[in-house]
């Protein structure tokens, strides 16, 4: 029985939509049924999703108020790969929902996979 | 003795072509501290670079020389013109039944295509 | 026995999810084990539109998966929210197939023993 | 005065193709240039499809496109072998689109001055 | 006006078919209409499309005879760069349709770009 | 003499994510030992790291080397959250306006999106 789900993103916030389904599932799960834990972890460019200027109307296209909300509605964990914000140039500081928000090691996103019943890259 | 854990990747995409394989090898590093048994699946484009044939890139040879095993999908290879009998010496090449009972005996299971 | 749950992100046709699904589905079921169900999320829905189009020198993977749900009892639900999204109707789903919230993917999830998860591809 | 031609290959909403060419089309017209047409190929035809969901949060990529079109006189071209493949019925076509064949899109492209081309994306 | 094109791909056979899209789109646009010179450009993990023990029965996947059939016709022009055949351990006699087919470096590559009046990745 | 020939390119994919762009810088070193007038232009996800905050890979510090200018458009920059006044000095930012202007000029585009 799986039990324990762990998701992770690596893409940009637009080139592909994967932070926004990815976390779309994630809180689905969770919302309803048996799985108790479900966890995403972001990682490379999908790091940007969080930066708190994210501003999508430059492209003439909606805000992600829905997901933010989501995500905050949800309490689901979000654990963002410390190298991926030192990529980006990010400090926690830049970030939005904070408080939803783990910076975590590559150590760490190794112990996730491993407790977690499954994984998948979205 | 606690048994090891026995953990399962399956990934699918081109060594050559994707960056996607950074954070994997990085994430498979990490476990090889620890006392896990490590399967790793190439299928799809991820079988691409597993024949002895090609030059084989940096990244897959640092893979090999992790204590970890490593499958190949025959079905995948055939499908790319490439013969399973020049899979690299680290590289073993299984059918679907085998792929099956891999997937069945690991405890987890990471979808990574 | 072990049972089996498949989540598909990718479109037919255009990445070789289904056909690496139908294959090892085969497999799984060939050695003894079990598929409860197959979950279709994100540009993945498109599966379960029926391929009207008859072609002698292609595949036709719309059969192909019904027939295999069919056969083997596996449950076959696409996400609401993408159908609507994609605007695909009722009436062009293949024989069997209906859809379901993200509730019915934590259902699928909780009751399988092992869950493969075909990504959006790319 | 220059003329432009776009060819789009990839779907509405996964990836941000057509939000590039709404922005684009707007300023060269603005520029006083003008815009023959705009082919859809491969998962690119999924554009065509009107989108009947109104969602208060998304834009609607479908209404833009026609009015886009409607507004500026842009021939909308879908493949007509990607229409068949993907099923889109006439019915479902945003106004003023139309199926055609890769001679229309060889036709675009030799009178046009300048092709920008939008791939499958991934 | 645009009266000749380059098409390039680089990707494998079967993660994606961009092999056969470019190939069937730079087909039809030869094939009708005002455009006289197309010409595709083999590149990266492309190249394993025209191994000739290419097998994708081997996935119960339908044989490419018509796109094969299509190039011979077409008398299509298709320049494979020379690192991917290296790269893939591949000889020229491991290829098939030799006859269509011509290996380039990247600096025939790089002319092919600046002779043609417009040139696209798909 | 004879003017230069003008070639742009749009390039769309990330240079940290994404192995797209090796052919591309192979291609942009042969046309630099021409004489030719070379823009590239990133948008969409290809303006990821073009930012002095970002730590460029030594791919895109390749690139910046050669004899070509090269453009990031601002709208794709601010959407993903990144400040078009952190852009490294040798990337220029433009917007739509501007990129009409440089694909009308030009005499050859190349699309890689």
């Amino acid at each position: 029985m799986v039990e324990s789900v762990v998701i992770m993103c690596e893409e940009s916030p637009f080139g592909k939509n994967s932070v926004i389904e990815s976390i779309r599932m994630a809180a689905g799960i969770l919302a309803v049924g048996d799985v108790e834990d479900v966890k995403v972890i972001i990682l490379k460019d999908a790091v940007y999703f969080f930066d708190k200027n994210l501003n999508p109307e430059a492209l003439n296209v909606d805000k992600f108020t829905n997901v933010m909300r989501l995500i905050e509605l949800s309490e689901l964990e979000i654990l963002i790969h410390d190298e991926a914000l030192k990529i980006a140039g990010l400090e926690v500081n830049d970030l939005s929902l904070k408080e939803n928000l783990k910076i975590v090691n590559i150590q760490e996103i190794s112990q996730l996979i491993l407790d977690a019943d499954m994984s998948f890259k979205y | 003795m606690q048994e090891k854990k026995k953990i399962v990747y399956l990934y699918g995409f081109s060594h050559t072509n994707d960056a996607k394989f950074d954070i994997l090898f990085e994430i498979i590093q990490e476990h090889s501290q620890l006392n896990i048994d490590m399967i790793i699946i190439f299928l799809h484009d991820g079988v691409i670079g597993t024949s002895k044939r090609t030059l084989t890139t940096e990244k897959l040879r640092n893979l090999l020389n992790l204590p970890i095993s490593v499958y190949a999908l025959i079905p995948d290879i055939k499908a790319r013109g490439m013969d399973p009998k020049t899979l690299n010496d680290k590289v073993k090449g299984i059918g679907y039944d085998q792929l099956v009972d891999v997937l069945v005996e690991s405890e987890k299971i990471v979808s990574w295509m | 026995m072990v049972s089996f749950t498949f989540v598909v992100c990718a479109e037919p046709y255009k990445y070789e999810a289904m056909d690496t699904l139908l294959n090892l589905g085969e497999a799984i079921i060939k050695k003894g084990h079990k598929i409860l169900g197959i979950f279709l999320y994100g540009s993945g829905v498109y599966n379960i539109k029926k391929r009207i189009i008859k072609s002698t020198s292609d595949r036709n993977l719309s059969d192909l998966l019904e027939n295999f749900c069919k056969v083997y009892n596996i449950e076959l639900l696409a996400c609401s929210t993408w159908i609507g999204f994609t605007g695909i109707k009722k009436e062009e789903f293949i024989e069997g197939a209906y859809r379901e919230g993200l509730g019915g993917l934590s259902d699928l999830i909780a009751r399988s023993d092992k869950v493969i998860f075909f990504g959006p591809g790319g």
